[in-house]
């Protein structure tokens, strides 16, 4: 197999991109599993109900930006809504674990059933045209890289805050001892709403550049949750960077499939790389470390 | 206040016929107690009487099914934990709960949460000083620390920010011999700052030497309340609590 | 084995995706039975009814229903679904020796030899390719390329061409099969060298098609290749948006939507449901129309002798082409339509370009 | 005399912290020796080293002759090395009689003692006949010590390791365990080696005391001996 | 307690009086009902029973590891699909069924073997995800590998019973006395192993692996059997299955596949096998029930989910246990 310059840009360039996108949803559901040990099934569904408010909005004849800003503050909302009516009915209990992965398993079949009733099926967020650039001999929509962008800087500050503010050191506190936590001053039901609630955000945000670049199914939300969860894992949960690098990795692995093999063996990619890395390592690319 | 001798006659803490316990099983029973403002009390008593659990009553970690808890005077009983602590009430408690993915440096940051960071570097050397192993250890993750080093942590982190009443449930617990004096000369310290002390200890004898009054538990109720020396001087005490000396 | 209940019912029984991705589709076939099923009773005198239950594209819950509707007493099943769920019910009518007709599922393993009841009154797969191929012919297409979603039509598509595109003076330059779900084509489509090609086919069923033909806009495929085909599902609303006002070379098979049949039902279900008929329920609607007229013209219910009322039936059907079956139950008086899709004023039509001759299975 | 236990030059590193630096030291057959040390001095993890449970960097760990620094955990109890936790650890889902009878089952005991004669003992010496239907995350922190030394007996060990297992514990319950820790050590023949920070106990209970510093081997003696050297008591006594 | 508690507890202590008072007539009913079925209901729902037995027996693949051992395996819906993809494969190569299911619970308990061996060095959601992979793997397969898999289009399965058979006694029935025996054998199987100090070990295991090696567990060998049991049980359910259920297509192996496997042991209760039964009857007659309400079928269903996991975290037969105690 030979790759050629433009090949190879054509990869990198889309495997970035995509890589991005993933990082927003696998760093959302990484703050939630890492403070609230909740493997939030439903992650990817923050992604596709964002998306799909958008594009309900808009169909409405609202302008893109306020709808943009209605779903994500939509998102929100939902991400609180789904810790205080449902994650939060199962603290303290057995097997927290699992009944958390089934319940938020519960979330994704009605909020993909009800993206079904509302939408029907494929719906793209119509994306403010920025033009276009031709690299290495193909058209590339600008908003391709934006999006990268948008989702690399999200991710930075979201590093900046959980490392050196208060607020985000107090949700790795609650994350490794709620207890102790309480006992030194902090509201850990507040902590689990904001975490929910940023995770929905994060995801959210992933799901508005998606939405744009690609299209959005109903399906789409549990598509990014196995993406998202391969990377978690494959990064090592709790580690920031490592779910950096998994998701970089991630998309290069997608992209070049895609490209190069074909794109049904795409899946078969990306799980046999998680495989391989966990087989080598059972607790992830940076496993242990932080 | 007085200087010389700070014990006033206002409670600091009090609770009124509690009653509490773990599902079906009760391990408090219409207990009373207080503690009055500047004064370090001690509680005894055999393992399993209760002790641990009187402190998350006052905590706010557990709720009582009944009874009532007041702090200076203020009905407190429905106040959650990270409340009372904004009121001056910690507690170390006998599991330590410490950070355990955070180093010993973010564990005792996290100490002055509630008053986001004031006079951090001060407090963090006062710790320091008292624990000079976590000075040495302060990047080493909590969750990888010896028994006695993570039982300095919890103390350290407790005196990471400003209180009026300090509880302390078996503070001395895993630390080598050497430690425990420094610890209750450090408990004199703190209460001659003004800060009211509750102290749970198995070293009975120790504690209640230090202590202003003492408090013997025993089946979740209080079985015997008075001045530290007096029970020092109880054959009854002596006999059951400190190994008959 | 017969049903629990051994009294038949004048009830066609119809399990269809209602919920679950093919959720859309299926409800569109459902609309089409029911303007059938009115149409059919308007000249009966004793109704014929449908008994429609949710089999969600899931060849198990599908099952599930097929047995529920056996147990009560229908003689005969149809219904719109994909692929695995006609092949499951294949299997059951078989066993359970009650007919069982698919309108749209073109695998070739649905229809086995000997099989006794199952009926396909659309082309499959190769009756299909056979027909477009004609078509691409008669264009002088040179060199062709597939882009195909990875289902039983897409596969067949890339092997039909890489074995008997010579025959029809064609030439397979690229060719690409891509799960169901991709919603990013460009790695596909910038493999595509349309210099060399001047036809590109796109088996894609409903799904995420549309991405596929925006995406290809956004490329500009349109405007180098000649000829841009598509399958039945193209016919669908969801690709109106997608294609936009790049309508050049657009071409998709499927039915006829123009003849007088077509027209009726059509309108007749814009006025009750607000929606068209196309290419995925026209075939339903004749399907129903097809088993009502056995039912009725048979003396008995019996399933039996529905299943030889088919085995001889000769019917004309509204999608375009005609129907009867081989021993298998096979359709071999198929024929291929190839439309355009045309601008009329606001509207976007489909305008029938070409019939291929029969081809048979 | 025997050595039941022999540790040679025994080094265990955590990233940059040294917990154990080529520690020396060796347990005699059928005493009761103390292991005594400052905080972090690394006796747990000489315990853990010893127990199979973290594989050290360097040295050798002997148990009666045999050389087991690879061995893994449990075959480590297989052949003779029973421990308890510094933190009580029951099986908390099971109750009494299953903690105590599992170890029996899963260990390798001497077949002349049966699982019941095995059993019937524990419970007694424990005083836990009580508690024998009872889950055992329902059990007092005392209880739970006894359970978990109780369980290392039915496995039938050469050598028991307690870490502070008297930690918590009131002054007469300390007594008491002392009691039956040196009946243990007496009755079944079996070699302690135990860590402990009260000195009054340490002192009373151990032939042989071991004391170490920052990793390494200070000085083995009779208690009198140790507790009175002067190192020792600068860095873990105090005055 | 609200009165309507005291209401509910009063009912409740008189039910279970009234069942205890009763055992062996109530027993000997549902024996007799057991026995009976199949000339009671009409084929359909016989079908769906004897699919209970089969989700019966498959919720022991989420109880021996998840409920005892604590690991968390989301393979089981491969493992099952391997079952029954092997039994066909192996009858088209000539095997007899009956051979044909032996050899395909064996080869399905080798693939979970040796997807154990290194899987089961992870524990938690690692192990979760690598199980999950492997479920998403299998499917991948089947679909990238139509010509020996049949691919989404999927397989026809032969039947199990020879024409003469069948010609006797309907072949729904045959399935149905099978399987209800098959499951029985199953559950008298996993409650005495689980029951056993195997059990023991698994729960030790699940607390502490440190806990359990040092009282002489071999925690990885007892991990990697537990594993493979599970694999081995799916193989046995799937090689059933295949001929009973006629056909197999990929998504019937996903990991929703997976998650009503799990399912009918979390509503049986993950520490009760004889609560396997009615995890069996909610994940199978619950879709069934709702399948009236067709558009918002799903969305009941997931609403359903949730509550049963809220109010029934033990399961119906962690709570009739409960019940039972009293
Ligand atoms: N989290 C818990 N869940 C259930 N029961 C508990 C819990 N914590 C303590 N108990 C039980 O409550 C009773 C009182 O325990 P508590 O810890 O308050 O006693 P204590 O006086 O602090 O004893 P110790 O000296 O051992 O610390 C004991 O019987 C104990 O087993
Ligand atoms: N995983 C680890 N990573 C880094 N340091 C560790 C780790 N485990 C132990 N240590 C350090 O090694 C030293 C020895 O610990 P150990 O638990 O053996 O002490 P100890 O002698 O048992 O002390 P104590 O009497 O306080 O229980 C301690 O300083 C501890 O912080
Ligand atoms: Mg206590
Ligand atoms: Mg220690």
């Amino acid at each position: 197999m030979v790759v050629s310059i433009e090949q190879l840009v054509f990869i990198v360039g889309n495997g970035l991109i995509f890589g991005s996108i993933l990082a927003l949803v696998a760093v959302g559901l990484s703050l939630i599993f890492g403070v609230l040990d909740v493997p939030n099934f439903a992650q990817g569904e923050f992604a596709s109900v964002t998306g799909f408010v958008i594009v309900g909005l808009v169909g409405l004849g609202i302008g893109l930006v306020p709808s943009i800003i209605a779903g994500i503050v939509f998102a929100f909302v939902a991400g609180v809504a789904v810790e205080r009516l449902v994650i939060s009915k199962f603290y303290g209990r057995d097997e927290f674990l699992l009944l958390t992965f089934f319940a938020t398993f519960g979330i994704t079949i009605i909020s993909e059933n009800v993206l079904r009733q509302m939408f029907g099926g494929f719906r793209q967020i119509p994306g403010p045209d920025i033009g276009s650039i031709v690299v290495a001999g193909t058209s590339v929509n600008l908003l391709r890289p934006a999006a990268g962008a948008i989702a690399v800087g999200m991710l930075i500050g979201l590093y900046i805050f959980t490392r050196y503010t208060y607020m985000g050191l107090a949700m790795r506190a609650v994350a490794d001892d709620r207890r102790g936590a309480e006992m030194i001053g902090v509201n850990y039901e507040r902590i689990y709403m904001l975490t929910f609630g940023i995770g929905a955000v994060l995801t959210g945000i992933s799901g508005v550049l998606y939405g744009m670049l690609f299209t959005l199914s109903p399906t789409s939300g549990v598509a990014l949750t196995a993406f998202a969860f391969t990377i978690v894992v494959v990064g090592g949960v709790g580690s920031f960077f490592g779910t950096i690098l998994a998701s970089l990795l991630i998309g290069l692995v997608d992209s070049f499939t895609a490209t190069m093999v074909g794109s049904r063996w795409r899946f078969f990619a990306i799980f046999a790389v998680l495989f391989i890395v966990l087989v080598l390592r059972p607790e992830g690319l940076r496993g242990g470390s932080t | 206040m007085d200087s010389e001798k700070h014990t006033s006659e206002r409670n600091a803490l009090e609770a009124n016929e509690i009653s509490a316990g773990y599902g079906e099983a009760q391990v408090l029973r219409d207990l009373s107690f207080e503690l009055q403002e500047g004064e370090i009390l001690s509680i005894v008593g055999p393992n399993g009487a209760g002790k641990t659990t009187l402190m998350r009553v006052l905590m706010g970690l557990i709720g009582p099914t009944n009874g009532s808890v007041r702090l200076y005077g203020d009905q407190i009983t429905d106040l959650p934990a990270h409340e009372r602590l904004g009121h001056g009430l910690a507690l170390v408690s006998e599991e330590r709960n410490l950070f355990r993915e955070m180093s010993v440096k973010e564990n005792l940051v996290m100490g002055s949460y509630s008053e986001r960071g004031k006079n951090r570097g001060e407090r963090l050397e006062r710790v320091f000083d008292l624990f000079p192993r976590l000075e040495e250890r302060q990047d080493q993750h909590a969750g990888t620390l010896s028994g006695g080093e993570a039982q300095m942590l919890a103390i350290g982190r407790s005196l990471m920010t400003d209180i009026r009443i300090l509880m302390l449930d078996e503070p001395s617990l895993g630390l080598a011999p050497k430690l425990v004096p420094e610890l209750f000369d450090k408990i004199r310290e703190i209460n001659d700052d003004g800060i009211s002390i509750v102290l749970v200890e198995q070293r009975a004898q120790e504690a209640l030497q230090l202590a202003d009054s003492g408090c013997l538990l025993e089946n979740g109720a209080i079985v015997h309340r008075g001045a530290a020396a007096e029970m020092l001087d109880d054959e009854d005490v002596i006999e059951k609590y400190l190994g008959g000396a | 084995m017969g049903g629990f209940d051994d009294e038949y019912q004048r009830t066609i029984g119809m399990p269809t995706p209602q919920s679950g991705p093919l959720a859309t589709d299926g409800e569109a076939g459902l609309r089409a039975s029911d303007v059938a099923i009115a149409e059919i009773n308007e000249e009966l005198d004793e109704e014929i009814t449908l008994e429609q239950q949710d089999g969600e594209a899931n060849p198990e819950i599908a099952l599930g229903v097929a047995r529920d509707l056996n147990d009560e007493g229908v003689p005969a099943i149809t219904g719109t679904f994909s692929s695995d769920v006609s092949m499951a019910l294949s299997d059951f009518a078989e066993n359970e020796e009650i007919p069982f007709m698919t309108a749209i599922s073109v695998d070739p393993e649905i229809v086995e030899p000997g099989d006794d009841y199952t009926f396909r009154m659309t082309g499959n797969t190769t009756q299909k390719l056979r027909g477009m191929s004609e078509f691409l012919e008669q264009e002088d297409v040179s060199g062709i390329g597939v882009i195909a979603a990875d289902y039983a039509m897409g596969r067949s598509a890339v092997e039909f061409m890489e074995q008997e595109a010579g025959d029809y003076g064609m030439d397979l330059v690229s060719d690409a099969v891509v799960p169901m779900a991709t919603d990013d084509f460009t790695p596909e489509l910038q493999g595509i060298d349309t210099d060399e090609i001047d036809a590109l086919f796109c088996p894609f069923p409903g799904g995420n098609g549309p991405t596929l033909v925006r995406q290809m806009r956004e490329q500009d495929i349109f405007e180098e290749v000649d000829i841009v085909i598509g399958h039945d599902s193209y016919g669908m609303e969801a690709y109106r948006d997608a294609l936009g006002d790049n309508l050049v070379d657009m071409y998709n098979w499927g039915v006829d939507l123009e003849n007088e049949r077509a027209r009726q039902a059509s309108e007749r279900m814009q006025e009750e449901f607000g929606v068209r008929m196309d290419a995925l329920s026209l075939p339903n609607y004749d399907a129903v129309h097809m088993l009502a007229q056995v039912i009725d013209e048979q003396d008995s219910l019996d399933p039996q002798s529905v299943r030889d009322g088919l085995a001889e039936i000769e019917y004309e059907s509204a999608s375009g082409w005609d129907v009867s079956f081989d021993e298998n139950g096979d359709n071999e008086a198929f024929q291929m339509i190839v439309s355009r899709w045309e601008q009329d004023g606001d509207e976007m039509r489909n305008v029938v370009q070409y019939t291929s001759d029969v081809v048979e299975p | 005399m025997k050595q039941v236990l022999t540790l040679e030059n025994v080094t265990k590193t955590f990233g940059g912290i040294v917990a154990l630096s080529e520690f020396e030291g060796s347990v005699e057959e059928g005493e009761i020796t103390g292991l005594i040390g400052p905080n972090g001095a690394g006796k747990t993890t000489l315990f853990n080293v010893i127990t199979g449970v973290l594989s050290p960097d360097s040295g050798t760990v002997r148990f009666r002759g045999e050389d087991v620094t690879q061995d893994s955990p449990h075959r480590i109890c297989r052949k003779g090395i029973a421990r308890t936790f510094q933190t009580p650890k029951p099986i908390g889902s099971l109750t009494v009689e299953k903690n105590l009878r599992a170890a029996y089952r899963f260990g390798e005991p001497d077949p002349a003692v049966s699982e019941e004669e095995r059993y019937q003992q524990t419970l007694d010496l424990f005083d836990l006949r009580e508690n024998e239907d009872v889950r055992a995350e329902n059990l007092q922190l005392i209880e739970q010590k006894h359970v978990d030394v109780g369980r290392a007996l039915m496995s039938d060990p050469a050598l028991l390791l307690l870490d502070e297992i008297m930690a918590g514990l009131t002054p007469t319950e300390k007594v008491n365990m002392c009691e039956t820790i040196e009946r243990i050590n007496s009755e079944f023949d079996i070699s302690v080696l135990l860590i402990e920070h009260d000195l009054k106990r340490i002192r009373s209970i151990s032939d042989t005391i071991i004391a170490m510093n920052d990793g390494s081997h200070l000085l083995t003696g009779t208690p009198t001996e140790v507790l009175a050297n002067d190192g020792l008591r600068e860095a873990y006594i105090g005055t | 307690m609200s009165r309507f508690e005291m209401l509910e507890r009063m009912v409740d202590n008189r039910l279970f009086d009234t069942i205890k008072a009763h055992q062996t007539t109530i027993g000997a009913v549902v024996v007799a009902i057991a026995v009976l079925i199949p000339f009671l209901v009409p084929s359909a729902l016989l079908f769906d029973l004897t699919l209970v037995f089969i989700y019966g027996m498959l919720a022991f693949s989420a109880i021996l590891p998840i409920g005892y051992a604590g690991q968390l395996i989301l393979a089981q819906g491969a493992f099952f699909g391997v079952g029954a993809y092997s039994f066909v494969k192996l009858t088209e190569a000539g095997l007899p069924p009956v051979v044909a299911i032996l050899v395909a619970t064996v080869f399905t308990g080798v693939v979970a073997y040796l997807l154990g061996k290194p899987a089961t060095r992870a524990s938690g959601i690692y192990l979760g995800i690598i199980t999950l992979a492997f479920n998403e793997l299998f499917v991948n397969f089947l679909e990238l590998f139509p010509d020996f898999t049949g691919g989404s289009t999927g397989l026809s399965a032969p039947s199990l019973f020879p024409s003469v058979m069948t010609g006797m006694i309907p072949g729904d029935v045959l399935y149905y006395y099978l399987l209800l025996l098959v499951y029985i054998g199953t559950v008298v199987f996993f409650y005495r192993l689980l029951h056993s100090e195997f059990g023991w070990a698994l729960l030790t295991i699940k607390e502490d692996p440190v806990l359990a090696e040092s009282i002489g567990i071999d925690a990885q060998r007892y991990r990697l059997l537990s594993f493979t049991s599970a694999g081995l049980i799916c193989g046995l359910a799937g090689g059933l299955f295949a001929p009973f259920n006629g056909y197999l297509s990929p998504p019937m192996f996903d990991l929703h596949r997976t998650i009503d496997i799990i399912l009918a042991g979390v509503a049986g209760g993950l520490t009760t096998p004889i609560g396997s039964i009615f995890g069996g009857l909610i994940v199978v007659l619950v879709p069934e029930v709702l399948r009236f309400i067709a558009e918002i079928r799903l969305i009941i269903y997931g609403v359903l989910l949730i509550l049963l996991l809220m109010y029934l975290p033990e399961g119906i037969g962690g709570w009739l246990r409960e019940k039972w105690e009293q």
